[in-house]
């Protein structure tokens, strides 16, 4: 597949956007100016990109305890989540929900869902809907490697297949479930082989090349689209940084780490643009100003939005 | 006026629901396979004939996977009414019900509603302790949702109609032994409170107990099958003197303390009868909530008459032994009147 | 594989047992002189007898809401059966498990487990078990193809297999979970074939005819003695009764159930037996008498025990 | 004597009792895989070292197999501990927990024990809804498990092998902000509560609270963190003149009635303070049965202090003011005291 220079520069500049924003959280954290904890997505940028970029807001997604790239690629506006990360009134869900709870339900990001795997049952529901309100709207639901050993994934992956839903299972296989590899946990090769078991089309996808990804993604979306049912897709990537805040990654083989870092599809994407002529080194600087720009304006206005009162806490327990 | 019973009752407010929305829609494991139960006590039976298989939709045996698809599509406009064949599989769903039903809206702040209605059969039936449980204390222990007791046929159909409509989750306790279910799914020693339903369409408010009997000399608070028992107990008091008043507070969340506390006014003596384990039973709420605001009322010890401590047994004599029946709840009472 | 004469008459009498067994409390239940409420296993007497008959009481054995014929099977006595179906203190859980909880965890049985796939975590307990005391002992684990679609089912297949543990999980496909006809909640043909998602053996087995079930059996509990691991058999079976007492199975295509149910387990045994000279028509009586003896012998001793005191209820919540 | 954190001296609990005992190992995810964390708090960090990952076995995420696991390993001569790494993921597995742990000795008519520990970090910590809730109360109402909350270094380590050699499933909840966990692992805003632990070996017997600090005028009931906010309050409160009687109760099933009657018979007042959200929370329970058993001593309302009934919000100034401060106990004794 061959992407349009309009689209290739757009996705660079979202996985930009992405790897920018962790990392600015990543430091504020160390700073310790910032409440929480984080899972980040640092090195799994062409995942959230390449698997959202040609849906539209009516398009669902659901997401992960690891959502901040999900959700930009998604839509949901960089201000209101560095707001939420500051735990600010301004942020997308008001502060209640905080960095593993991420989501804007206007352009079809689900709050996140933290628990591993419980996003999947929910996508199945969002599927459901879509299909009965005879919409051609489509979700996408995330979920890392670990969580395909949930009882949920089953459950999942089984009622999405028999009723033929309009979900597309996105399993971000980035090697590891927090400490755990992830042939520890599991004894076949590709995870993707498991949704044979359910009768659904399954496939392994590099999963940090963007392209391949959308290309993977854009089969996957029209066959939802025309009502032939979900599908699995296994992307294998890599997280360029620790499970969660404060973690070195210890249990991490050095080798593989290298071998993996040396595979970041910030590079690999910005690489294919020079040598297919699709953008100038200058294009690329001046749009990656644009964004730290940005990211730095969102901080700014997360920093200077109001705290909730304390006692809003009692609110919006029932709609 | 019809004479419905609760399965009818209830079927009757899914049917008037689903033809008023079509967004509407019920879920759950035997629902209304053709030739099959309508639902392990008939309540969906048929419905599938009016609105078709999709809409009646029979799923698998997968529970997390029932109760997350009611989140998933009630946070995207529609309206599921999600059914568990008998209560005690709430556990496997759980995680879906505390986690994601019940803290969605928060979670979002406010921008998401989850109309979504889960209906559960408690009770004990003789089927063993896993068939059997009463959990309304272990659902009014999570914010964000709402529970409802239905324990008459107008009840049923006035409040499942409101849960439907209602913007956020629900959580339905019906009891086995009330269902008036017929033919094969008859329950034995099952009352069958068969009762008067208008024919015009009436919603019945969260919140609001009702007294079902007045009394002058103890309150008793009961919700489903214990209404009906603490009745009895009632005709056996009343002739050895002592006066009842009966409040059947048809919802947990909301719960009407008002009602409680006028009647306590004048009794200044309270029971609670469920048949919810002791320990931690819903009635341990209300014990505590009016022990705080209610202490000036009382001049005895609030008596919590409930399942003793142990996971219900079969044989039916330890079963009856276990569950409240009429003649604890009289002897409580007789025992409380004397302190 | 050929069995013995001694083996063949054996197992044909166990599974006479279980069917008569069976029979005998459904008019017992029709003539309303028995509490609760049953689920009856005629039509899938070989499943249980071919898969246990090998076992000794140290190895285990987990069922589910359906237990009598593994139970019986098993070598739970008959007579602490029956006396548990009355409720009587002299039942195999004095009265307080009942019909769903059936079990003896001296002869290895452990009480049903009622909860669809419940029963399959608790195997992988129970094989973890066995492995880590450094026993050659097994566990059976039953399930319906109904159960195929829990949560539970997943996390326990994919345990079982990473740690090799000695778990023979048995799926009886008797083509329908209560009322629901397998064909509607679940897109492939073969239930076996998800036991590839977990890179475990998977095979599919006429579960009506007791040798080959046993023969499967055999060659599974060869590699879980061995520490090669689990293996799962899905027995093609069906059940001759409704799914609960009083069911009349309205749900079921006349075809399929008339094609079933001449494909009775006993009557394939009985004429494997007659035709390879394994056993005479007399022979056969003779037993088929004995077994219908010690039936109403159980009866008796059901009847004639004594009900549990009703504060016994009290009792045994803690051990 | 040595110093112990609290995540120390689970650990060394845990030591001692796997040498003691080869049928005792730990399961869970995480929980000491060679360069990881030793579990999210690190109690079982650096003991695969010792034990082999045989009887330090690192699961896959699959919650409904660790806790059945579990239940199936201690029905059939092992003890498991199992781990989850944050309390709220026991709703993911509590049909194990509920319907098969808490359930086996009693349907098997007491022929089979079920000796398994399941431990949960419970507590809020600025990570939002899906982990910080505090269970208690769903637990308490399950017959058939012991429930212990062990609030200091000594308990945490005497109480957990009193868990590890009893017969039946014990429930630990662990609080996140009383770990001490080191490096890492450290949170903030945590409290550290060293203590001294004897080097010879100590059980410590369930259903025995103990009397954190003697007073007068109330008393107050508090479990885990609490019991640290509660002495905070005291201290407010003693310059005011009011005296405070805090009572630990260190394990919630069984639960020691007997030291709390005693107190109230001195102070006639109770307060109960818990991070579990009110309605329903281990608290009510409590309450309950003081107003039943103990209504007599009482000169006032039972005054329960508990999260407000919200998920737990995620901005810290939101969440400091759901869960009970000190300033919070102090006012509601201050209350109390003029009522
Ligand atoms: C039900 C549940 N169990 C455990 C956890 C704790 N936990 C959070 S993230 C994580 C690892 C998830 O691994 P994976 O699915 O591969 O996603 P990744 O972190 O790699 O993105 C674990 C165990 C959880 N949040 N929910
Ligand atoms: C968790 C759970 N969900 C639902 C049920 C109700 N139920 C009892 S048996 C059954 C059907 C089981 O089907 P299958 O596994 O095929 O076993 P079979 O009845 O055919 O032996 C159902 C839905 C249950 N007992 N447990
Ligand atoms: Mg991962
Ligand atoms: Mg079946």
């Amino acid at each position: 597949m061959k992407a349009t220079k309009e689209k290739i520069l757009s996705m660079y500049k979202q996985m930009f956007l992405i790897r920018n924003y962790e990392d600015k959280i990543y430091f504020m954290f160390l700073e310790g100016i910032m409440p929480g904890t984080i899972h980040q997505c640092q090195g799994q940028e062409a995942c959230a990109v390449g698997m959202l970029f040609d849906l539209s807001k009516d398009d669902y997604m659901t997401s992960t305890h690891r959502p901040a790239g999900h959700c930009l690629a998604k839509g949901v506006s960089l201000d209101s989540m560095m707001a939420e990360m500051f735990a600010k009134s301004t942020g997308c869900c008001k502060g209640k929900g905080g960095a593993m709870h991420t989501g804007d339900i206007s352009v079809g990001a689900l709050p996140a869902i933290a628990i591993t795997a419980g996003g999947m049952p929910v996508a199945v529901g969002v599927g459901l809907s879509c299909k009965m309100r005879k919409t051609d709207n489509v979700v996408v639901c995330f979920l890392g490697d670990g969580a395909s050993n949930e009882g949920a994934f089953h459950e999942s992956m089984n009622a999405a297949s028999i009723w033929n839903l309009p979900v597309i299972f996105v399993c971000e296989n980035n090697l590891y479930g927090a400490s755990t590899h992830i042939t520890q946990v599991i004894k076949i090769e590709n995870i993707a082989d498991r949704a044979a078991g359910y009768g659904m089309p399954g496939e392994v996808v590099d999963g940090n090349d963007v392209l391949k990804v959308n290309d993977a993604a854009t089969r996957a979306i029209v066959r939802a689209r025309n009502g032939e049912g979900p599908t699995f897709l296994e992307l294998k990537t890599y997280r360029r940084r620790g499970h969660s805040r404060n973690d070195s990654c210890g249990y991490r083989d050095k080798g593989e780490e290298k071998e993996w870092l040396e595979k970041d599809p910030l590079t690999i994407c910005k690489n294919y643009i020079l040598k297919n002529n699709l953008g100038t080194v200058e294009e690329i600087d001046s749009l990656e100003k644009e964004v730290l720009k940005s990211i730095e304006a969102a901080v700014e206005y997360a920093k200077s939005s109001p705290s909730p009162a304390p006692e809003e806490a009692l609110n919006n327990v029932f709609y | 006026m019809a004479k419905l019973s609760i399965a009818e009752a209830l079927r009757e407010a899914i049917r008037e629901e689903m033809r008023l929305n079509e967004r509407v829609f019920c879920l759950g494991e035997d629902i209304d396979v053709d030739g099959g139960f309508g639902g392990a006590f008939t309540v969906t039976l048929g419905l599938s004939k009016e609105f078709g298989h999709e809409r009646i939709l029979d799923t698998p045996i997968s529970e997390i996977m029932i109760a997350g698809a009611a989140v998933g599509a009630a946070m995207t406009g529609m309206v599921p009414i999600a059914d568990v064949q008998y209560g005690d599989f709430l556990f496997c769903m759980m995680d879906q019900l505390a986690n994601n039903a019940a803290k969605m809206t928060y979670m979002s702040g406010g921008a998401i509603k989850v109309p979504m209605v889960m209906r559960a059969p408690v009770g004990a039936t003789t089927r063993g302790a896993q068939h059997a449980q009463s959990l309304e204390g272990f659902f009014t222990h999570i914010p964000g949702l709402k529970i409802i007791c239905p324990s008459t046929a107008y009840d049923a159909k006035g409040l499942l109609k409101t849960a439907i409509r209602d913007n956020n989750p629900v959580v339905v306790f019906e009891h086995k032994l009330l269902y008036g279910s017929k033919g094969n799914r008859a329950e034995k020693s099952a009352l069958s409170p068969v009762g008067e339903v208008p024919d015009e369409e009436y919603l019945i408010p969260f919140g609001k107990g009702v007294v079902r009997r007045e009394g002058r000399d103890i309150t008793i608070v009961a919700n489903l099958l214990m209404v009906y028992r603490s009745l009895e107990a009632a005709e056996i008091l009343e002739n050895e003197g002592i006066s009842v008043e009966i409040i059947d507070p048809r919802t947990l969340v909301p719960f009407d303390y008002d009602l409680v506390i006028e009647s306590i006014k004048k009794t200044s003596r309270l029971i609670i009868v469920e048949e919810d384990t002791r320990t931690n039973g819903w009635g341990a709420e209300i014990a505590a909530q009016i022990a705080e605001i209610g202490f000036y009322y009382l001049d005895a010890p609030i008596v919590r008459v409930a399942s003793y401590d142990v996971p219900i047994p079969f044989a039916p004599v330890m079963e009856n032994f276990v569950v409240p029946s009429a003649a604890r709840i009289a002897d409580a009472a007789k025992k409380l009147m004397k302190s």
